[in-house]
């Protein structure tokens, strides 16, 4: 079964192929139909291999493609199937699907209908190349991916420049965050001489390893998960993100995009734990950010607001965690 | 021995045309005689002849070549002054001249003996002074003949002063062993054969109009007859560089310590001040003066720094440049008005003539497939081979100068607006010559060694 | 054969060209470039099935007495090249649809005149001969630029040359001093190799010098960059993407091949700081594109960023950093001649680039709003486009170089991210006013040409490694000549 | 709610959207931590986890439980209960959601009740295994806490927390239920410290004043004085300088022949010097 992984991203990118190629001309029922149903046909996909999975908990790597190499550089296109991942699948394709359907009755009457599905579906095809891929590009590529879909989310009103602004803002925040996490990869490399996450976890222990640069590579991931879990200090794109229609604000915003950083700091955690530094730095940014959000939640009065703030402390409480 | 006979015959001939009242032969004839004299050259130089004419003359390859080019700027200059002269009423006499003035730059390009270097300038000159006041009711025109001749004049003496220091110290005439005698010679004066051949120097120097006795040249050039600036851009300092390169390159073989110095700061500043004002002109032919001396820099700077392959770089340059300076005044004639905004838009006007230009200009600037490219480049090699690079750098950034003024002609034949739209009409005289000599530059630089494996193997 | 057919295939179509009508000229000029397309695409495709064939060498006596012939060579890195140079033309002649250009024949003339010139400069093997391609590719651009360029142009187009030729004559002395110290005084890339490792570290440094001097003018990068903005906004936009597109990529190619490996010790010595130079022009030109108001202007000052970093990834001499530049080289020709053309189709409709007169154009026109997204998120290098191979190659590469360095070279991640969007949303976001409500929708055309590009990013983000694979083994010969040369010293 | 999102003016939602009103308290009480939310075995987890790393980090973190738990609270409370604050036309708007949207709604809200057992506290639910089965993956890395706390001690710190947030709850019936407040228009006088917090301690400002406004600033200037006048003008003084050099030059061509005369002669004794002396 677990071979059949690639599906799972496969079906929401269809859907988005075809609504955004088609997207003039396909009627508001196809899109209904087809941009939920690709979803759920990921879920029972997903749900398939997640039983596969019990009785059976190895974890199997998917090639799909080689990607990239350069020397001894490799990073390809090829899936991980593990706990972690077909569990975070379940998460993404579950939800992804009921906050579809939420918005297809939210969205009814709006006159871009189609590109707000399209949009969605890419959303969730790089939140599930995210956690499905197995090696550290691949998951910045789901990174850099969901951070691009929210951009288009949240300004998803281009109209109103505010939104508009909004949208940048969580675009560059991101990418500062992103600035680190791509820099993690490249000292990752630098050390593992592998980007692959087996090949990198395989040697801790085996290898003696310079506990600093383990901490610097910690550090980098984490500004990179600081920027998509919204934490101090890249935390304020987070509220203003609101701007964006409510399922996505729930879609990306609370559920699946800022678990993201969630997901790679558990990716991680076997190097993470490693680094005692990292781990206070962690602790301390996500008590701070905690702190922050929810004495500002005491006193907001925009009802997405007060829950965006409240999904900041959430995120900082489970860092602190 | 030959070509000097048939110069010669023709000039006497242009005369006595007129008596026999065969004006209208008299291009036809001067056109085949240059013919002729290119088919002599062509001959002998295959079958390597080497002619000494009574000691006084040496026609072995180099001259030759010389010759050659000679013969082939004169036919272009003549087909591009026929129109010119055509009012003329006495024009077998502008023939004659420009005739004889030829017989003194063969006589530059060939003296091994100095009573024919003197001669050579005065009979190059004298010719010249009259043409250069040739357009008498034009006041510039006669004060160019006369600034000219005054100038002249002064070098001719210059120049008579050296050879009789030159001779007072060696005892002989003779190139060869003048040049020799610095090292061999036993009761040689060393102080006054430096002396004299300074003195020569200068008064070459003069002919080609290096820096600092270029003061003349803006002047004649502007104010003499278009016609005859291009004669004495093109071919009068054909005779004059030639006549330099065949004094000093021996001189410099034998004596590099004393006159190497002084020839590069001549060379460097010829170069450097020519292109330097040059930029500031808005008068074209003013302009082609002052790059005349830039050019005329690089030649001497081609010439002090010597290698085997000098003649061949002295002789392509000289090639290069008297051939896109003739195709650039053959424009500015056909246009007949000096100021630049004259060529505005000149591209809409006659693509031909634009197109000229530009190749002429461009091989000028020294950019490549032109001529010009090689030219520079051949005396760069040879200034870095010689170990001079800062030199070279310097020969660069004037030569980037030279780019500056050229492009203000070439931007505004593309994209001035023009003054005058109506279309200019050519013979058909003037389109093949312009054509061929546009040819001819780009043939030259895309492949620069051709005329070598022809001329020089 | 095949490499001569590459070079004169275009200049062959000028002739017949000129005997067309001037509306027949853009389909005679399309199929010229198309046809070079096909050649091209056919020798990029044999020579990675057969890199030894005889048809990829075309060697003739040119000049004797200098010992300089006409060689024509393709191998790994030109192939690249030449690929991104017959890929990009013709979509710059069809760009030229549905505009209307006065002299026309001559302007596509002058287009065909000066892929050869670029087509020839990646494949010479021979110094000489590269020189004057080089300087024969300048010819054509300035006249592109001079006769159809805007306002300005005179000035401005002016020194743009004399910038350019300033660099090239100090390559040119460089040439000539590699030259006089070769074996058997001869231009052939590898006596100029053997060569010039056996100058001293000293003159090493100096010839150096000299050819930076030259490409550092044409990439351009700080401070020698200042004829470009001026230039890019004032010449036509054909004239534009070729000089963005590729002709600026004889630089990046000839720092590969003509410096570093001609002078390993120079560029031992110099390579701290013409890195810091690079990485300096990636900040300056980001932080500059930051504060543009003209649209076309900030598009140069964002290339200026871009092919700093190319440069950087070059002086690294490891293999991710020359690969990453490789890359980066055609993702950033297709990416920037699409922005060009993007900018085009605005400012043919809205007869200006001012940005902040635009806005609010994504609600009229859909197509293009996507389709410029696309091209944009390629210049940002989003996963998934090719800007993103090349740029975290070329970050890997510097990153191994130094890590400091590496900081801020990255910031352009976020610079890039920033000037962009701040372009796009002040040009398609918001509401429409006056001016763009008139904006329409884009023609078929411009859809094609704006849809092959967004096919292309998205195409060669997928898919790096079929231009990878091919220029991988030379540049490890290249690299490893160069540490060659620098650890022997060192033991010395 | 014709997209305004301001709880000031809700309130009494309760009975406009019934759905919506359940699924939202359930959220609620899940994000608040009671029993026996998804919220309260995820965070009580936690909170244990942090109690044995670190007892500052732990008051931190509950802290933020509590706080959180009073401000969803708060805004249930006026979003939902009590008078309708809005104007009419909006009050005769509002209406429960269509079938599309409240079921997703329902699936969610019953999963955050149901989904906590998945993070169920090691005290009760190692028996259900499915915290294990992810062990597995983590189990090479952090494995910091399993086991060692007493299960008194877990207990006793789930009793503590929970009775504080209840507390917290009421405190917030008590201020938006029972008295009836509602926040103070954004113009309203406030304290200082209110001030700051209600403006998000000025983040966005500061970050607007030391870094985006800065960074612009920067470039601009950077545009206007190193690039334009600076490098570009030193490129553009150089052309320019040598058109002046050029036009002093040109000075020399006076055209007078005396000049022209004298000016040889100096040269040619110089160079006279020049050769034979060797100067």
């Amino acid at each position: 079964m677990q071979q059949f992984v690639y599906l799972i991203p496969l079906f929401p990118l269809l859907s988005f192929v075809i609504i955004a190629l088609f997207g003039k001309s396909l009627s508001k029922s196809i899109t209904t139909f087809l941009a939920p149903s690709s979803i759920l046909a990921s879920f029972i996909v997903a749900v398939l291999i997640f039983i596969n999975q019990l009785s059976n908990n190895h974890a199997v790597t998917v090639p799909v493609f080689s990607w990239i190499h350069v020397g001894d550089f490799h990073a390809d296109f090829s899936f991980l199937v593990d706990s972690l991942s077909i569990l975070f699948t379940l998460v993404i394709t579950g939800v992804g699907f009921l906050i579809h359907v939420y918005s297809t009755g939210y969205m009814h009457d709006e006159k871009d209908y189609n590109r707000y599905f399209s949009y969605l579906n890419l959303f969730v095809f790089f939140m599930l190349l995210l956690v499905l891929g197995d090696n550290f590009l691949l998951m910045f590529v789901g990174w850099e991916g969901v951070g691009l879909c929210s951009y288009l989310l949240i300004g998803f009103w281009f109209k109103n420049i505010n939104y508009a602004d909004a949208a940048k803002k969580a675009f560059v925040m991101n990418r500062i965050g992103d600035l680190g996490f791509i820099l993690g990869i490249i000292l990752l490399f630098g050390v593992f001489g592998s980007i692959n996450y087996h090949q990198v976890f395989a040697q801790i222990g085996t290898v003696v390893i310079d506990g600093k640069l383990i901490t610097w590579i910690t550090i980098l991931l984490f500004i990179g998960a600081m920027g998509k879990s919204a934490q101090i200090p890249l935390f304020t794109w987070l509220p203003d993100a609101m701007a964006g229609p409510t399922p996505v604000s729930a879609l990306i915003h609370a559920a699946t995009m800022v678990t993201a950083g969630i997901y790679m700091v558990a990716r991680c955690s076997v190097l993470f734990s490693l680094s005692e530094f990292t781990m206070q730095f962690i602790a301390i940014i996500g008590i701070a950010t905690a702190l922050l959000a929810a004495t500002i939640a005491l006193f907001q009065n925009d009802i997405k607001k007060v829950l965006a703030y409240s999904t900041v402390s959430q995120l900082g409480l489970i860092f602190v965690h | 021995m030959k070509e000097l006979l048939l110069l010669s015959g023709l000039g006497i001939f242009a005369l006595l045309a007129e008596m026999i009242n065969a004006r209208k032969i008299i291009f036809p004839a001067v056109i085949a005689g240059l013919c002729l004299n290119i088919f002599f050259c062509l001959n002998d130089i295959m079958a390597g002849n080497n002619e000494n004419i009574f000691n006084m003359l040496l026609l072995d390859k180099i001259p030759l070549v010389f010759t050659l080019l000679l013969s082939v700027l004169a036919i272009f200059w003549f087909v591009m002054a026929k129109n010119y002269f055509k009012d003329e009423t006495n024009l077998s006499d502008h023939f004659a001249l420009v005739l004889f003035s030829m017989v003194g730059v063969f006589l530059l390009t060939s003296y091994t003996h100095m009573s024919m270097l003197f001669l050579g300038v005065e009979i190059l000159s004298i010719p010249v002074y009259v043409l250069a006041g040739s357009d008498k009711r034009n006041t510039y025109s006669n004060e160019a003949a006369f600034k000219y001749f005054l100038l002249g004049a002064f070098a001719s003496g210059f120049l008579l002063l050296g050879i009789t220091f030159v001779y007072g110290g060696t005892g002989s005439f003779n190139t060869l062993q003048i040049a020799s005698s610095s090292v061999l010679g036993a009761g040689v004066s060393k102080q006054l054969l430096t002396i004299g051949l300074l003195l020569i120097l200068f008064a070459m120097a003069f002919k080609v109009s290096a820096v600092p006795f270029h003061f003349w040249t803006p002047d004649v050039y502007t104010g003499a007859p278009t016609v005859v600036t291009a004669y004495m851009s093109t071919i009068v300092k054909l005779g004059a560089l030639a006549g330099f390169y065949r004094l000093f390159s021996i001189v410099l073989v034998f004596d590099a310590t004393t006159f190497t110095t002084t020839l590069i700061i001549i060379s460097v500043l010829t170069i450097v001040v020519g292109n330097v004002i040059a930029a500031s002109q808005s008068n074209t032919k003013r302009l082609l003066a002052f790059s005349s001396i830039g050019h005329a820099g690089f030649v001497l700077l081609a010439n002090t720094m010597l290698s085997p392959s000098t003649p061949y770089v002295v002789w392509y340059y000289l090639t290069a440049y008297t051939l896109s300076s003739m195709a650039a005044f053959w424009v500015l004639i056909k246009l007949d008005n000096h100021d630049i905004s004259a060529f505005n838009g000149l591209v809409k006007r006659n693509p031909l003539l634009a197109g000229t230009m530009t190749i002429a200009l461009l091989s000028m600037a020294g950019i490549p497939p032109m001529a010009g490219f090689f030219a520079k480049y051949f005396v760069l090699l040879n200034t870095i081979q010689n170990k001079s690079v800062l030199i070279a750098v310097i020969a660069i950034l004037a030569s980037l100068i030279g780019v500056y003024y050229y492009f203000k002609i070439i931007i505004a034949i593309f994209s001035g607006k023009e003054i005058n739209s109506a279309k200019i009409e050519l013979s058909w005289l003037d389109k093949i010559g312009l054509v061929l000599i546009s040819i001819l530059i780009i043939l030259l630089g895309v492949l620069p060694d051709a005329c070598y494996n022809l001329l020089f193997r | 054969m095949l490499v001569l057919l590459l070079l004169i295939l275009p200049v062959l179509f000028v002739p017949i060209l000129l005997l067309f009508s001037e509306k027949q000229s853009k389909n005679i000029a399309l199929v010229a470039a198309l046809t070079e397309m096909c050649v091209g695409f056919f020798a990029f495709y044999q020579y990675q099935i057969n890199p030894t064939c005889a048809c990829f060498n075309w060697n003739t006596i040119w000049i004797q007495n200098l010992n300089a012939n006409f060689h024509l060579q393709l191998n790994g890195i030109n192939s690249v090249l030449v690929l991104l140079t017959t890929l990009i033309v013709p979509f710059i002649i069809q760009s030229t649809f549905e505009r209307d250009i006065k002299n026309i024949k001559a302007y596509l003339s002058l287009m065909l005149m000066m892929q050869t010139a670029l087509v020839g400069v990646f494949l010479a093997q021979d110094a000489l001969l590269f020189y004057i391609f080089w300087e024969l590719a300048l010819i054509p651009i300035y006249l592109i630029c001079l006769v159809f360029g805007g306002e300005n142009r005179q000035k401005i187009t002016f020194k743009f040359f004399v910038y350019t030729l300033f660099g090239s004559l100090f390559m040119l002395l460089a040439i000539i001093y590699v030259w006089i110290h070769t074996e058997n005084r001869s231009f052939d890339i590898h006596s100029f190799y053997k060569a010039g490792a056996l100058l001293t570290a000293k003159e090493q440094l100096f010839v150096f010098i000299a050819f930076y001097l030259a490409f550092a003018i044409k990439i351009p990068i700080f401070p020698l960059h200042t004829w470009q903005p001026d230039t890019y906004v004032n010449a036509p936009t054909q004239g534009t993407m070729l000089l963005s597109g590729i002709m600026l990529k004889m630089g990046t190619y000839a720092l590969i091949i003509w410096l570093i490996p001609v002078v390993p010790l120079g560029w031992q010595q110099a390579s701290k700081y013409v890195i810091i130079l690079s990485v300096i022009s990636v900040v300056y030109g980001s932080l500059m594109a930051l504060t543009q108001h003209n649209f076309k202007r900030m598009l140069a000052y964002s290339s200026i960023g871009h092919v700093g970093l190319i440069a950087a990834g070059i002086f690294t001499m490891n293999l991710q950093g020359v690969q990453g530049a490789m890359y980066q080289m055609l993702s950033h020709g297709i990416n920037v001649v699409a922005l060009f053309f993007v900018c085009d189709i605005i400012t043919n409709r809205m007869k200006t680039d001012e940005m902040h007169k635009l806005g609010g154009i994504r609600n009229v026109s859909r197509v293009f709003s996507v389709l410029f997204l696309i091209i944009l998120l390629g210049s940002v290098a989003l996963p998934l486009t090719n800007g993103f191979v090349g740029e975290f190659l070329l970050l890997h590469g510097l990153f191994q170089y130094n890590t400091v360095v590496v900081v801020f070279a990255g910031l352009t991640v976020i610079l890039g991210a920033l000037y962009m969007l701040r372009a796009y949303q002040l040009i398609m976001h918001g509401d429409t006013n006056a001016l763009t409500e008139s904006f329409g929708v884009i023609t078929v055309n411009e859809k094609i040409l704006l849809a092959c590009f967004a096919g292309l990013i998205i195409f060669f983000g997928l898919f790096p490694n079929l231009i990878l694979d091919g220029s991988e083994n030379q540049i490890k010969q290249i690299i490893d000549h160069v540490h060659e040369v620098t650890a022997m010293v060192v033991k010395k | 709610m014709s997209g305004d999102q301001d709880i000031r003016n809700m309130g009494g939602l309760k009975k406009k959207m019934p759905v919506t009103f359940i699924t939202f308290l359930i959220g609620t009480i899940a994000i608040a931590g009671i029993p026996p939310f998804a919220g309260f075995f995820s965070k009580d987890q936690m909170l244990a986890e942090i109690f044995e790393h670190n007892k500052i980090l732990f008051v931190l973190a509950l802290l933020v439980s509590l706080m959180t738990a009073f401000y969803m609270f708060r805004l249930f409370f006026l979003t939902f209960v009590g008078e309708f604050r809005g104007n009419d036309i909006v009050k005769n708007h509002v209406h429960e959601s269509p079938k599309s949207m409240t079921i997703p709604l329902m699936i969610l809200a019953g999963l955050s009740v149901v989904a906590g057992f998945i993070g169920f506290p090691h005290a009760l639910g190692h028996q259900l295994g499915v915290h294990h089965w992810l062990d597995n993956f983590l189990s090479s890395s952090v494995k910091v806490a399993e086991g060692k706390m007493e299960l008194n001690t877990e207990m006793l710190l789930m009793a503590a927390t929970v009775v504080l947030i209840l507390i917290m709850i009421f405190l917030a019936r008590f201020f938006f239920v029972s008295k009836k407040q509602i926040p103070n228009a954004d113009d309203a006088p406030m304290s200082l410290g209110k001030e700051i917090v209600y403006h998000k301690y000025y983040i966005d400002e500061i970050y607007e004043a030391i870094i985006v406004k800065p960074l612009n600033r920067v470039s601009a200037l950077m545009y206007q004085f190193i690039e334009k006048s600076g490098i570009d003008g030193l490129v553009n003084l150089i052309g320019t300088s040598i058109v002046n050099w050029s036009q002093l030059l040109r000075l020399t061509q006076t055209g007078s022949l005396g000049f022209y005369v004298i000016a040889m002669v100096i040269s040619i004794v110089a160079l006279i010097l020049i050769t034979v002396i060797k100067i």
